[in-house]
C-alpha cells in the first residue's frame, strides 16, 4: 500500500482536505488507499447528496398512497388492487457528453436495475433530453448518439419508452441533460427492499463479470497501478442489454422462489455503494472477499473491484439455505450467480482479497457520515436585467404577422412533433400501451384491471433560470395537468434535479429556491415526493445550464375507457378554456414566443395559482369520469394558439379546424391585455376543453363547484384555425394542413440545418 | 492514384465486448470448444483518390479520428494498398 | 389444441403472444424454453419477437442453434404450424425455413410505427379469416427488416403466392412512400412451399385488442386455430 | 499451438449497402471529396487452440459458413496466423 501520508491521494480522488481530517477522526487512523477510493466514491457528490440533503428534506414526500419514500432504490406509490408502481428518475448527463450512445444506453440499464430493486418488473420507460442549438454539429452529435442508445437499450429489453421531452437552448450546448425515468409494477406482497437483513445470510453478486471499466481515472495513481494500467483505463462503460434482460427474469425469478432477503443495483460506484448502503440500511456489517467475484480480467485488486462500475450486476442478500436455488436459477438464466461474503453483525464493511484483509470501515460512516454542507445562496446577478421586462420592450406584432409566428413556433424544434425520436423507440412492447408518445401524458393499462397508469415528464428550464421557485412549481404543475387533460388523478412525481455547480453562491440560490417551489407545489396539489436524483456541476467553462428540476409524475385514471385526450372529435363542439389566461406581458417571460419572435429570454414568470391548478385538476378528473369532455389539452410551451393548433392536429377526421375568439378571456375588457400575451403567454394555470355544447351546463356546474373559471371561447368547426378579436375582426387564419407541416417537419428541418 | 483504404475499428482491448462474448458462447455450444476469445469490429473500405499512398494514408486517418472511430471507446487502424483496376478484394 | 410460445434469452414479446391467444382469444397456451427438446403437446408455435441473444452478430443468427431448434425442424416436417412475428421471422431465415435474409432498415433506424399492409393471399392456414385483398393495419418495431432474396427466388414467391403480407398504402398499392425498410417488392410476410410456416415482421399480437388502437392481427391466430379445428389448408 | 484467425465478413457486392453509403455522405458532407466508394463490412478475430495453422483455417472456415456469415447475404474470408504471446494487435 502507498503511505498516503506522503502526498494527498485523496485530493486526486475528489476528497476535500477537511472531509479526510474528518475521515481520519472518525476512523481513528488513516485509511489505507482502497478505504481512501471507498469513501472518496462514496462521499462524493452523486452518491452523498452533500449539497443537496439539507435542501431535500424540506419536500414532502408523505401521502395516503405513497408506500416507500426517500431513501430506497426507488419510491413505490400504491395504485389499488393490491398493485404498486416503484417509479424514479435519474440523469446520466456527464457520460452521455463524452460518449452519447453509451452514455444514454447506460443510463436506462442503471434507472431500470433501481426499479428491479423493488421487486417490480420494470415496464415503462421516459426520456426527457436536453441539447444545444440544433444547428450546432455537436448537437447532432449528441442528439443522434443519445436517442439512437436509448433505442439500442431500451428496444433490446423489451421495455417500452413511451414518453419524454425533447428541448433545445444554448445552455445545453456543452452539457446535454439525459434523464430517464422508468416505472415497474408489482403485487403490494413482493415489494423488496435494499437490506443486508439477517446476520450469516449469504451476499452475492448475479450478472456480469466485474471489469476494470469506470474506474474513475483521477482515482488512479500510477505508483500503485504500474504503467500499463494507464491504457486500461477506460471511464465509459458499454452497455450490453441482452445481459441486462437476462438480469431482469433472473432476479424476478429469484425474487419469487423467496430466496431474496435484500437486493440492491449496482450503479455507481459499484460494489462499494451496493454492501455499504444495504448494510446501513439493515443495521449489519459485512465481510466480503473480492476474489470470489467473477472477474472479466485477470489480476485486479480489491481497489479496482470495489470501485468497478461495471454494468449489469446486481447485488442479493440471499438466506443461507436458498444459495443453491439462486445459483440454479442464475444457470438457467446464463449469469454469474458467485457467493462473495457473508452478513455479520460487526458494522463495517470488511473487505479480503482472497482472505487477506484490505478495508474495513464501518458502514454507518462510509454511507451516512459524510459532511452535509449549506454553502452561500445568492440571488443572481443576471435576474435584475431578466426581472426587467416593461410592457412596451416588447413591440406588439401586427395582426398579418401572427400567422407566420404561429408556424415558426409549430415548427420549432421544442414545440415540433417529437416523432423523429419516438419512432425509434419501441413504445408498443409489452401490449399494454394505450397512448404512446406524441400527443401528451402517456397511458398505459394495467393488465387484468380496469385501470390506466399514466406518466409524464416535465420542465421548462427556461422559467426556472427566470424565475426559480415559479419555473419549479410550473414544472409540477404542467405535469400535473399533463396527466390530468386524460382524465386521470396525478398521485405522485419524482424528480431530476439538474443544475450547475452548488459551489457558485448563485446557482445554490437557484437550487434551493427551486426546491422550495417544488415542494410548495407538491404541498397544494398534493402528489408527494417519493424519490429522485440530483446532477450537480452541470457546466462547462463557466456555462451553467438552465436549472432544471425535472419532474416525472404519476397518475391513475380508474376507469380506462373513460380517459381523454387533446384531439377535437366532433365539428360543432364548444371550445373552452377552464382556468385563468392572464394575456398580460409578464405572461409571455420566458416563452417560446418571446425567444423565437423577439430573441428575448426575459421576464419575470409569475408563479402558478396552485389552488386554481388543483380545481382544474379536479374538473378534469370528474368531468372525464362522467364522460362530459371531447378533448382536453393544457396550455404550455406556446400558449393558448400552440394548444389549439395541437388540438387540431390530433384532431379526428373531420372535426380538425376550429374558430375562436378569446373575447371570454377578458379581452377588451382588461387594460393590460395584450394580443400576443393571449395567443402566447405560457404562464397561465388553464386548459382548453371541448365538449357537445348540450352538455354546457353540466359542465359549468362542475367547474362553478370546483371554483374554476370557465370561458368559452369557440367551437370546432371547418379545416383551419380561425381567432377572431372582440370586434370580430378575423386576425388569423391557418389552414390544418399547413400546421401539420410546419408541426411535422420541424424538428427534423432544424437538425438539417 | 487511386488507392483502397481499409480502417479496421475496435472496442479498445479492456472494454468488455458483449457481441463476441455471445458469439463466443454459440460457438461453443455449437461444438468448438477451441475458441478462446472472440472480439467483433468493423472493417470500413474506402476507395479513393489521392497523390501518393502517404496522401491516402493521412486522408483515413483524418476520417477515422473524425467519424468513422469514436476515440473515447474505439481504437483503430489504417492501411493502404493501391487500387488495381479489376482487382479481387 | 394447443400452442406453445418458444421463449430464447433475449425473447420479449413472448409474454405478449402469450397473453393473446390465452387472455384474449382463451386458446391454451404454454412457454416453451430454448433448451427443451420436446414439442409433442404441441399443434402450433409461435416464435416471438425480441432481441434473441442481443440480435449480436446478425438478428436469429444465434438463436438458430438454440436446442430447441432441431426439435423445431421435426415440428415443420410434421406439417404442424410455425408463425415467427419480428424476431421470430429472423430465425427462421437464419434457420433456413424460409428463403431470403434480413439487412438493416435502408432508413438505418429502428423503426415503430403503424403500417399498413395487404392479405395477398388468404389461402393459408393462418390468413383464411381475412378477405382477399383485404388491407389491415399492424404495428411494425424493428431496425432489421430489410427483406433481401435473390431475384429469381423473389420471382418463385411471386409465383407461389407465398409472399402473404405486403406493405401498402391506404388503397392497397405497395408504394415506395409505404414500405417502411426498404423491404424487396415490399414484402412484410412469407410462407414457406408447405404453407405451415409464416415469417412475418409486422406484430399482430400488438393489434388484437381495441383498446391498443385495432384488432386487425387478431385473426391471424384465429385463422390458425380454424385451420387446426377444421383441418383447412393443412397439408400433411 | 495458439492461433489468431480473422474472419472478415461483406455484404456480397451485389447487394447495395445502405451504411456505406451513409458514411460516404456523411465523408462527402465533411469536405471529403476524394471519396469514391464506401463499404461496411465485419471483422471478427478469434483465438484459438488447434495442431497447425491448416487444422486452424479449416475450424475457421466451418464457424464463418455455419455462423458467421449468412450466405445469402455475405461473403467471407478467412486469415490465420500464429498467436505471440504478449504480440500486438
Ligand atoms: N424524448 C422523447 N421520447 C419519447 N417521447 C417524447 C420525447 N419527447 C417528446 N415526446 C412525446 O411527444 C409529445 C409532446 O411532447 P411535449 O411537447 O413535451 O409534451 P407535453 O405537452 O406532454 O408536455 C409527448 O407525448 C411526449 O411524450
Ligand atoms: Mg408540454
Amino acid at each position: 500500500m502507498a503511505d498516503t501520508s506522503q502526498k494527498a491521494p485523496w485530493r486526486e480522488m475528489g476528497l476535500k482536505d477537511s472531509e479526510y481530517e474528518l475521515i481520519k477522526e472518525r476512523l481513528g487512523r488513516e485509511p489505507n488507499y482502497t478505504e481512501l477510493g471507498m469513501f472518496a466514491v462514496l462521499w462524493s457528490e452523486h452518491c452523498a447528496y452533500k449539497h443537496s440533503k439539507p435542501l431535500l428534506k424540506t419536500l414532502p414526500t408523505e401521502g395516503p398512497r405513497v408506500l416507500v419514500g426517500p431513501g430506497e432504490n426507488a419510491g413505490v406509490v400504491d395504485i389499488g388492487d393490491n398493485l404498486a408502481c416503484a417509479f424514479k428518475i435519474e440523469s446520466h448527463n456527464h457520460p452521455s457528453a463524452v460518449e452519447p450512445y453509451q452514455g444514454a444506453a447506460t443510463g436506462i440499464g442503471g434507472i431500470v436495475r433501481d426499479i428491479l430493486a423493488m421487486g417490480a418488473r420494470p415496464v415503462i420507460l421516459l426520456d426527457s433530453l436536453r441539447f444545444g442549438p440544433p444547428d450546432d454539429p455537436r448537437t447532432r452529435f449528441l442528439f443522434g448518439g443519445v436517442v439512437s442508445g436509448i433505442a439500442g437499450y431500451g428496444n433490446c429489453l423489451g421495455i417500452p419508452t413511451v414518453g419524454g421531452e425533447v428541448f433545445f437552448a444554448r445552455p445545453y450546448a456543452g452539457n446535454p441533460l439525459v434523464n430517464v425515468l422508468c416505472a415497474g409494477l408489482m403485487k403490494h406482497e413482493d415489494l423488496h427492499r435494499g437490506g443486508a437483513y439477517g446476520v450469516g445470510n449469504v451476499v452475492m453478486v448475479v450478472g456480469h463479470s466485474t471489469g476494470r471499466d469506470g474506474i474513475h481515472g483521477c482515482t488512479f495513481a500510477s505508483d500503485v497501478l504500474g504503467e500499463d494500467s494507464e491504457s486500461k483505463r477506460v471511464n465509459v462503460q458499454v452497455g450490453d442489454p441482452f445481459m441486462e434482460k437476462l438480469l431482469i427474469e433472473a432476479c424476478l425469478e429469484m425474487m419469487a422462489s423467496g430466496a431474496v432477503v435484500g437486493i440492491q443495483d449496482m450503479g455507481a460506484a459499484g460494489l462499494t455503494s451496493s454492501c455499504a448502503e444495504t448494510a446501513a440500511r439493515a443495521g449489519t456489517g459485512l465481510a466480503i472477499d473480492v476474489g470470489k467475484v467473477p472477474q472479466r480480467e485477470g489480476g485486479m485488486n480489491a481497489y479496482e473491484v470495489m470501485l468497478s462500475e461495471s454494468q449489469e450486476r446486481m447485488l442479493l442478500i440471499v438466506s443461507a439455505d436458498k444459495v443453491e436455488e439462486v445459483k440454479r436459477i442464475g444457470a438457467k438464466w446464463g449469469l454469474h450467480a458467485a457467493e462473495i461474503g457473508r452478513v455479520t453483525d460487526s458494522g463495517n464493511l470488511e473487505v479480503f482479497h482472497n482472505g487477506k484483509l484490505e478495508a474495513s470501515i464501518p458502514v454507518s460512516l462510509l454511507a451516512m457520515g459524510a459532511p452535509e454542507y449549506t454553502p452561500e445562496a445568492r440571488e443572481p446577478e443576471y435576474l435584475k436585467k431578466t426581472r426587467n421586462l416593461r410592457d412596451e420592450d416588447i413591440r406588439a406584432p401586427e395582426f398579418g404577422e401572427l400567422k407566420d409566428i404561429l408556424l415558426r413556433l409549430l415548427a420549432s424544434p421544442n414545440i415540433a412533433s417529437k416523432e423523429p425520436v419516438y419512432r425509434q423507440y419501441d413504445y408498443m412492447v409489452r401490449t399494454d400501451t394505450v397512448e404512446g408518445p406524441g400527443k401528451g401524458a402517456a397511458v398505459m393499462r394495467v393488465k387484468g384491471t380496469k385501470k390506466g397508469l399514466v406518466f409524464t415528464t416535465d420542465c421548462n428550464g427556461r422559467l426556472v433560470y427566470l424565475n426559480p421557485a415559479a419555473g419549479a412549481a410550473w414544472a409540477v404543475t404542467e405535469a400535473a395537468l399533463n396527466v390530468a387533460v386524460t382524465g386521470a388523478r396525478p398521485l405522485a412525481i419524482t424528480n431530476c434535479l439538474n443544475f450547475g455547480s452548488p459551489e457558485n453562491p448563485e446557482i445554490y440560490w437557484q437550487l434551493k429556491e427551486a426546491v422550495r417551489g417544488m415542494g410548495e407545489a407538491c404541498r397544494v396539489l398534493e402528489t408527494p415526493v417519493t424519490g429522485g436524483n440530483v446532477s450537480l456541476y452541470n457546466e462547462t467553462d463557466d456555462q451553467a445550464i438552465y436549472p432544471t428540476p425535472i419532474v416525472g409524475m404519476l397518475g391513475v385514471l380508474d376507469d380506462i375507457e373513460k380517459r381523454i385526450d387533446p384531439g377535437f372529435k366532433r365539428p360543432g363542439d364548444i371550445i373552452a378554456v377552464l382556468g385563468k389566461v392572464w394575456g398580460d406581458a409578464r405572461s409571455l417571460a420566458g416563452s417560446e414566443y418571446l425567444e423565437i419572435a423577439h430573441g428575448m429570454v426575459a421576464g419575470d414568470p409569475r408563479e402558478p395559482d396552485l389552488d386554481l391548478a388543483r380545481g382544474i385538476i379536479d374538473v378534469l378528473t370528474e368531468g372525464a369520469g362522467e364522460g362530459v369532455f371531447s378533448s382536453a389539452q393544457d396550455i404550455s410551451e406556446g400558449g393558448l394558439l400552440v394548444a389549439l393548433a395541437e388540438c387540431c392536429v390530433h384532431g379526428a377526421e373531420g372535426a380538425r379546424g376550429c374558430a375562436v375568439s378569446p373575447k371570454a378571456l377578458g379581452c377588451g375588457e382588461r387594460e393590460d391585455i395584450r394580443v400576443d400575451g393571449m395567443l402566447f403567454g405560457e404562464c397561465n394555470t388553464a386548459a382548453v376543453v371541448s365538449f357537445p355544447a348540450d352538455l354546457e351546463e353540466k359542465v359549468s356546474e362542475i367547474c362553478k363547484r370546483h371554483n374554476v373559471p370557465l370561458s368559452v371561447i369557440g367551437s370546432v368547426q371547418g379545416s383551419s384555425l380561425a381567432v377572431e378579436t372582440c370586434g370580430g375582426l378575423r386576425i388569423l387564419e391557418v389552414s390544418v394542413e399547413e400546421i401539420l407541416s410546419a408541426y411535422k417537419t420541424g424538428l427534423e428541418k432544424s437538425l438539417k440545418g | 492514384m487511386k488507392f483502397k483504404g481499409t480502417v479496421t475499428v475496435w472496442l479498445k482491448e479492456s472494454i468488455f465486448d458483449p457481441q463476441g462474448a455471445a458469439v463466443k458462447g454459440s460457438l461453443a455450444a455449437m461444438g468448438f470448444k477451441e475458441v478462446e476469445n472472440v472480439r467483433i469490429g468493423k472493417n470500413i473500405v474506402i476507395t479513393l483518390e489521392a497523390e501518393s499512398p502517404e496522401a491516402a494514408k493521412d486522408l483515413l486517418d483524418s476520417m477515422a479520428r473524425k467519424l468513422l472511430a469514436n476515440p473515447v471507446t474505439e481504437s483503430y487502424r489504417v492501411y493502404v494498398e493501391e487500387e488495381k483496376a479489376g482487382a479481387q478484394r | 389444441m394447443k400452442f406453445g410460445v418458444v421463449v430464447f434469452p433475449g425473447s420479449n414479446c413472448d409474454s405478449d403472444a402469450y397473453h393473446v391467444l390465452r387472455d384474449v382469444i382463451g386458446a391454451d397456451c404454454e412457454y416453451v424454453w430454448h433448451e427443451s427438446r420436446d414439442l409433442s403437446g404441441f399443434d402450433a408455435l409461435v416464435l416471438p419477437g425480441g432481441f434473441s441473444y442481443g440480435d449480436y452478430l446478425r438478428c436469429g443468427a444465434l438463436a438458430r442453434f438454440s436446442p430447441v431448434m432441431d426439435s423445431v425442424y421435426k415440428f415443420v416436417d410434421e406439417g404442424k404450424l410455425v408463425i415467427g412475428i419480428c424476431n421470430g421471422f429472423q430465425i427462421l431465415l437464419e434457420a433456413g425455413l424460409l428463403p431470403g435474409a434480413m439487412l438493416p432498415n435502408d432508413v438505418l433506424e429502428f423503426r415503430c410505427q403503424w403500417v399498413n399492409l395487404k392479405v395477398e393471399n388468404t389461402s393459408t392456414p393462418f390468413t383464411n379469416l381475412y378477405k382477399p385483398g383485404e388491407v389491415i393495419r399492424v404495428p411494425i418495431a424493428h431496425g432489421e427488416g430489410n427483406y433481401y432474396a435473390e431475384p429469381e427466388v423473389l420471382d418463385e414467391l411471386e409465383r407461389a403466392g407465398r409472399i402473404v403480407f405486403r406493405y401498402v398504402d391506404a388503397y392497397g398499392n405497395p408504394t415506395r412512400e409505404a414500405n417502411p425498410n426498404g423491404a424487396a417488392r415490399n414484402i412484410a410476410g412469407i410462407i414457406n412451399e408447405k404453407g405451415n410456416v409464416l415469417g412475418l415482421m409486422p406484430h399482430p399480437e400488438r393489434c388484437s385488442e381495441s383498446l391498443l388502437g385495432g384488432e386487425d392481427g387478431r385473426r391471424v391466430f384465429l385463422s390458425m386455430i380454424k385451420s387446426l379445428e377444421t383441418g383447412a389448408f393443412l397439408s400433411k
